[in-house]
């Protein structure tokens, strides 16, 4: 355990400081990632990638920084935006997920083309996982691939696609090998969402908005080369994809920032004058939330540095989506608690102008409770650590379907 | 002498269902919501029939004089069915307001007027009650200016009653001159929110006919707590039900995903958490009527302990449901904000439980 | 909903006040049942009886007091014993368990034999049902009961039969039918304790205690006509007393004396003059189990009407033992945080005197434990809620066993 | 510059644990635990040849100088193993003691002999750290007098040190005269208290030499609070490591039990738990030598943390081995009841709480 700064820490830390100071104008609002990054986010971008304060590690070849690995200085770039309350650059699912996937399992080719133009937000990415028949049994994936004349063509649908409306590409599960075994059947295919076939539909949530569409296959031609790793590979790649997804999903800054924003409002005189904060029941279910955030926030520098060193984290890490979005949501809920009545306001705005704290929260609260499904429901989760991470024997074939009792 | 509902009750409770349900299909309810407004007139003049504008209200004034443990199994049924209809306030803190604090002639007027649903009184007390947002009303010359947030079935209400700080209430005309009420839609689609800014508003009656006006006002606070609670009763075992029909039907790895243990334990602990709260409501409402000395401590706890389970059900239903308990195509989520709703509103679990303590004489108020 | 009292139940609530205030100095300390009664408790016990303050429902014929069923009776009885911390009679699993699961399907001869004995705490029963390879697969049983000449003879061995050291008698759970089903091989047998051929070793817990045997049978030798109901029943049988098992073990009553204690406890001031009853974060704590305590006791309320008046409780009754015990622990889990370092000691005095507080309040967090995990764990109740209280479906049999990955 | 622990480390904590393993098997620790001390001569000397008994003792003083990061992997194997030895008390917060408030003249003649495992220091304060039971001593002429419960690491200790109101500490020797030290056996027979009884006892070294004497019991209490997070983590992991263990061979209903998500999510609960605080416990140990803004409240944190985790982790592992798990035999129990005993130790998590609300400025001490 090594955390004290380097006098080269010590000046990256004032050199992030000054350069939000002297830009801080320049930045979007913090948030976004459900909309297409505007002129405005997309500057932004490029200017934390030319000075390194994002995508810091990825090889000055494929569009990075090219750094060595060094969680603390990762640190503190994160933590200098978080506490400026400044835009750290762009967070969707191409950056967070394929991106890292492509670095893992792609070809050189691949890496070169698209990894550059997806870091800067040039192009998005949505994800083509879920059906509505699989939604937690994803390798029961039912769109069919069948290859003719050099193409892949695609019929069926997928779910829970969260930005088709506005994506570039997509990353697409779909069954290439029928005569395979349900796992080994698969392929990741990559795909430009203007191909002829592909109709996206938007999909209601509970919080009122279309944060998720519905997009259907009807022939849909992509060349055979748009694949990720081989034929048949596609649950290996997947399996790449989530886990960073779920690395994504408990996100322990975004925790932290939820904390914060809750002290914040626990500090303001109430109706009666008097802070949440000095009533011991409130700020013992803050502080409580608090010790689950740092445990949170220190595993998550535990497993960096294990990524860094190259060591397979195993159970730590797929403990995180798990642990990340049942806490997000229970964050929410004190969030909610604390705003009471005038917490129950609720006008989103869509994507023309911002929410008010009210609405924000409860989209959170609501939100978060997607999260928890999104991505490996918690039982899934629980599958996967108990049986990937403690090595507990799977649940057994059913010797006939389950059916009524 | 026995705890349970009588045959009457039961078939009150069945009926008033019965209706809900074939009033309120879910593209019916999704209609009604829409607005935000949480009033339907027709819906309304249909409850009407049912008998449930008069439920509280004596007989002698038009209405059927039935008891709390009435209204709460009318709430129970409301929140199952999340009606967009006032009740809460209008129905029943209201009639409450009347008969803990008002005078003879105002009873004789306002009543009745409840009871045959032209008077739809949205109503509001700040700190009293635990709600949060402006609560500064001051009463000169017999003119009341100031503002009041948050009142209850306060969308289309023809009068609204704002409490004062010393426990005394004010009857305001919606329309009349120096009220302005702005709808606040809230995150429950079926149940609006007022904010009331008053300019020298002139009362059409003041309630303070009682000895000890904050104990009158602590009594209406509990008859709203009672009815939130049953509101979550409802709500949760809705989607408890649904919950056990989707898990019962969805299949996933080829197996009926009821029949998998992660799935069966969500739905017994949801029934585990959910079933004693039934009792529990019933006897809070029960004791609003039959046993005072406990009433205040009842309605607290129920409203705290039913917030509590309330937020863990809606969170595991949604869960059972997967992606699609998430969408808004089942509508689940009707239900969902409901309990959200029951839970912010009327004091959160932690200040329901600290007005349990001082009824308990536990601590000073 | 009626629950004003009656001038009868008013004159039955005066009458026991003063009972209790004329005879308190005979009364034996509460709890016990975890040794055989003294002749204090067997005296107590058999005044209670004769006022119908025990077993106030039960036929005079079988030795019960004979009144009509009246939940508010009932309640009264209860909560003048709890008022006044006076002992109200023996609780053991004869009484609790045996008795009304003869007095459902036992014969007369059965009732009139031992219903009268058992309540009247001379007679004391032990429960055979676990066995050491099927704690939770009660059906599973492998005690083996062969038919020879008019007797059944018994070889095999029971765990956790909790005062065998000290009963008179066993009901016990066995297989008489080897060639049927599993559940339908089982048969319910009453033997005297003395019967050749039983041998108890006792069995030492995790509080030190030794709470339990394990019991041993070689060739032991019963009548036949030794048998509740029928020969294949026993799975029935059992059921039935499983049914009350879960009842006693959920029991509110208890639950509400431990409220009452813990709210004592931090009604005293601590060494620093202030009572945590004065502090928020632990009112509230307590206010929180209060609130789960008071839905526990009212759902009993209902639950006892719908008895009395032959209505099926069903979930309503499947849900007591899974809530009661894990309520149970929660409350013990408080008094220990109550205590804080001096709840640590721990001396627990055996069957020869009264343990400490500390002792005693370590003693219930852990055999709570032992309640959770005994008379079916928390998972099996989750079973028996979600299949037979809710009716989903039950685990598909599996293909194969399940073994390691 | 990294998060984690160095090879050194690794391979300290797991020949620690070798070790330990080697000499604490069922039986041996059955023998050891039952007197209640918390000490043998024979497992003590054997710790003390793995460096134990000086591992934070300066190089100077005759230690291995090492920090409370170390310290911490030494607390956890030994709660893994549920070892009969002082530790908290006896082997880092009296050396922290003497560190942060003992001359040099002090330090000299204490520390070499605590490292040597000549002095084994039981230790105590009362309210500055939430411990209950009687905290009055005062100091007069020199000589100490009145009450302190619940000193730590007292069985079989040769000195103790005894904190006073102001944040001073007094080491009085065991045998002395006017000294009364009664042992208290714990739930945990692997850790006993002391209660001391003084009468005009006259301490052998008094620790003031701290410019705020205040802060530095703090810093001992923090030092405290977390080794026994540490031990929590060691215990909480064996009795976790234990249960899946079990999962994976018992068999009922004709299945490996692990194989039913009733279970296997109970493991997955408690690892989901119970992994993140690995890593909080190694923060909070390392912010005690090289975060001083941060320690106290990672320190109080992580105590608190632990001991809700350590509860469910105690009662979830002992409910998958079901009956067995209730019993003696496997001798779960000893980890079970290693949990509660640092849970209740130097204030449970609501207290440990307040201390870091105190510790950010949220409130005022």
């Amino acid at each position: 355990m090594d955390l004290t700064l380097t006098p080269k820490h010590r000046a990256l830390r004032d050199e992030v400081d000054a350069f939000i100071a002297a830009h801080r104008d320049a930045a979007p609002r913090p948030g976004g990632g459900r909309k297409r990054p505007d002129r405005k986010a997309l500057d932004w971008q490029a200017l934390l990638l030319e000075h390194g304060y994002f995508a810091r590690t990825i090889p000055r070849e494929y569009g990075g920084f090219g750094a060595p690995h060094d969680v603390i200085e990762l640190a503190i770039i994160a933590d200098a935006f978080s506490r400026a309350g400044i835009s750290p650059g762009i967070h969707n699912q191409g950056i967070s997920m394929l991106v890292p996937t492509l670095l893992e399992v792609g070809t050189e080719e691949q890496k070169r083309r698209w990894i550059g133009p997806t870091i800067r937000g040039e192009v998005i990415w949505c994800q083509g996982y879920s059906e509505p028949g699989s939604g937690s049994d994803l390798a029961a994936a039912q769109t069919r691939a069948a290859v003719e004349d050099g193409h892949f063509v695609i019929n069926g649908q997928k779910i829970w696609t969260s930005s088709a409306h506005f994506a570039d590409m997509m990353f697409l599960l779909c069954r290439t090998e029928p005569d395979k075994s349900k796992h080994a059947g698969l392929s990741y295919l990559l795909l430009p969402m203007n191909t002829p076939g592909i109709e996206v539909r938007p999909l209601r949530t509970m919080t009122g908005r279309a944060e998720f569409n519905e997009t259907f296959f009807t022939d849909v031609r992509v060349p055979v080369d748009q694949i990720v790793m081989g034929r048949g590979d596609g649950w290996h790649v997947a399996n790449v994809t989530l886990k960073y997804e779920r690395m994504l999903l408990g996100d322990p800054n975004k925790l932290q920032q939820r904390l914060e924003a809750i002290r914040r409002m626990m500090e303001q005189p109430g109706a009666d004058g008097a802070r949440l904060l000095d009533r011991a029941e409130w700020r013992d279910r803050l502080l409580r939330l608090q010790g689950e955030v740092i445990a949170a926030r220190n595993h998550n520098m535990r497993l960096l540095t294990e990524t860094a060193e190259g060591v397979d984290s195993g159970l730590g890490r797929f403990i995180v989506k798990y642990h990340g979005t049942m806490l997000g949501h229970r964050l929410a809920s004190l969030a909610l608690d604390v705003m009471g009545s005038t917490g129950l306001l609720y006008e989103p705005q869509g994507e023309v102008a911002e929410d008010d704290p009210a609405t924000t929260w409860q989209i959170d609260y609501m939100y978060d409770i997607g999260l928890i499904i999104g991505g490996g429901s918690s039982n899934i989760q629980k599958n996967i650590i108990g049986e990937r991470g403690l090595g507990l024997p799977r649940e057994p074939k059913a010797a006939v379907p389950a059916g009524r009792n | 002498m026995r705890f349970g509902l009588t045959e009457d009750q039961g078939l009150f409770g069945r009926s008033l269902r019965g209706f809900l349900a074939d009033r309120l299909p879910l593209d019916a309810l999704r209609r009604l919501a829409e607005p935000g407004t949480g009033f339907d007139a027709e819906l309304w003049r249909g409850l009407g029939e049912l008998g449930l504008h008069g439920l509280l209200v004596p007989e002698e004034h038009g209405g059927a004089g039935l008891g709390m443990l009435d209204a709460a199994l009318a709430a129970e049924a409301l929140g199952y069915h999340a009606a967009p209809a006032p009740f809460a306030a209008a129905l029943v803190m209201a009639v409450q307001a009347f008969r803990s604090a008002g005078d003879a002639e105002q009873q004789r007027q306002w009543l009745p007027r409840i009871a045959a649903g032209q008077a739809r009184i949205g109503l509001g007390f700040a700190g009293l009650a635990g709600q949060t947002g402006r609560a500064a009303l001051r009463l000169e010359g017999g003119r009341l200016s100031g503002a009041l947030d948050g009142l209850m079935d306060g969308g289309d209400a023809t009068h609204f009653l704002a409490y004062l700080p010393d426990g005394r209430a004010a009857l305001i005309e919606a329309g009349a001159p120096g009220v302005t009420a702005t709808l606040r839609r809230s995150v429950d689609r079926t149940r609006a929110l007022v904010d009331l800014d008053l300019a020298g508003a002139a009362p059409v009656a003041l309630l303070q006919s009682s000895n000890d006006p904050l104990a009158a006002a602590r009594r209406v606070r509990d008859a709203g707590r009672v009815v939130l609670a049953a509101d979550t009763l409802g709500a949760a075992q809705n989607m408890l039900d649904r919950a056990v029909a989707y898990a019962n039907e969805r299949v996933q790895f080829g197996r009926v995903i009821g029949s998998f243990q992660g799935v069966k334990y969500m739905c017994a602990d949801m029934a585990t958490m959910l079933e004693p709260c039934r009792a529990m409501v019933w006897y809070a409402a029960y004791a609003q009527d039959a046993v005072p000395e406990e009433a205040a401590m009842a309605a607290s706890h129920a409203k705290a302990h039913l917030a509590e389970v309330g937020r863990e059900v809606a969170r595991l239903a949604t869960e059972v449901h997967g992606g699609m308990g998430f969408t808004d195509l089942l509508g689940l989520h009707y239900q969902f904000k409901r309990i959200t709703f029951d839970r912010q509103a009327l004091g959160g679990p932690e200040r329901c439980r600290h007005d349990a303590a001082v009824a308990q004489g536990w601590i000073a108020a």
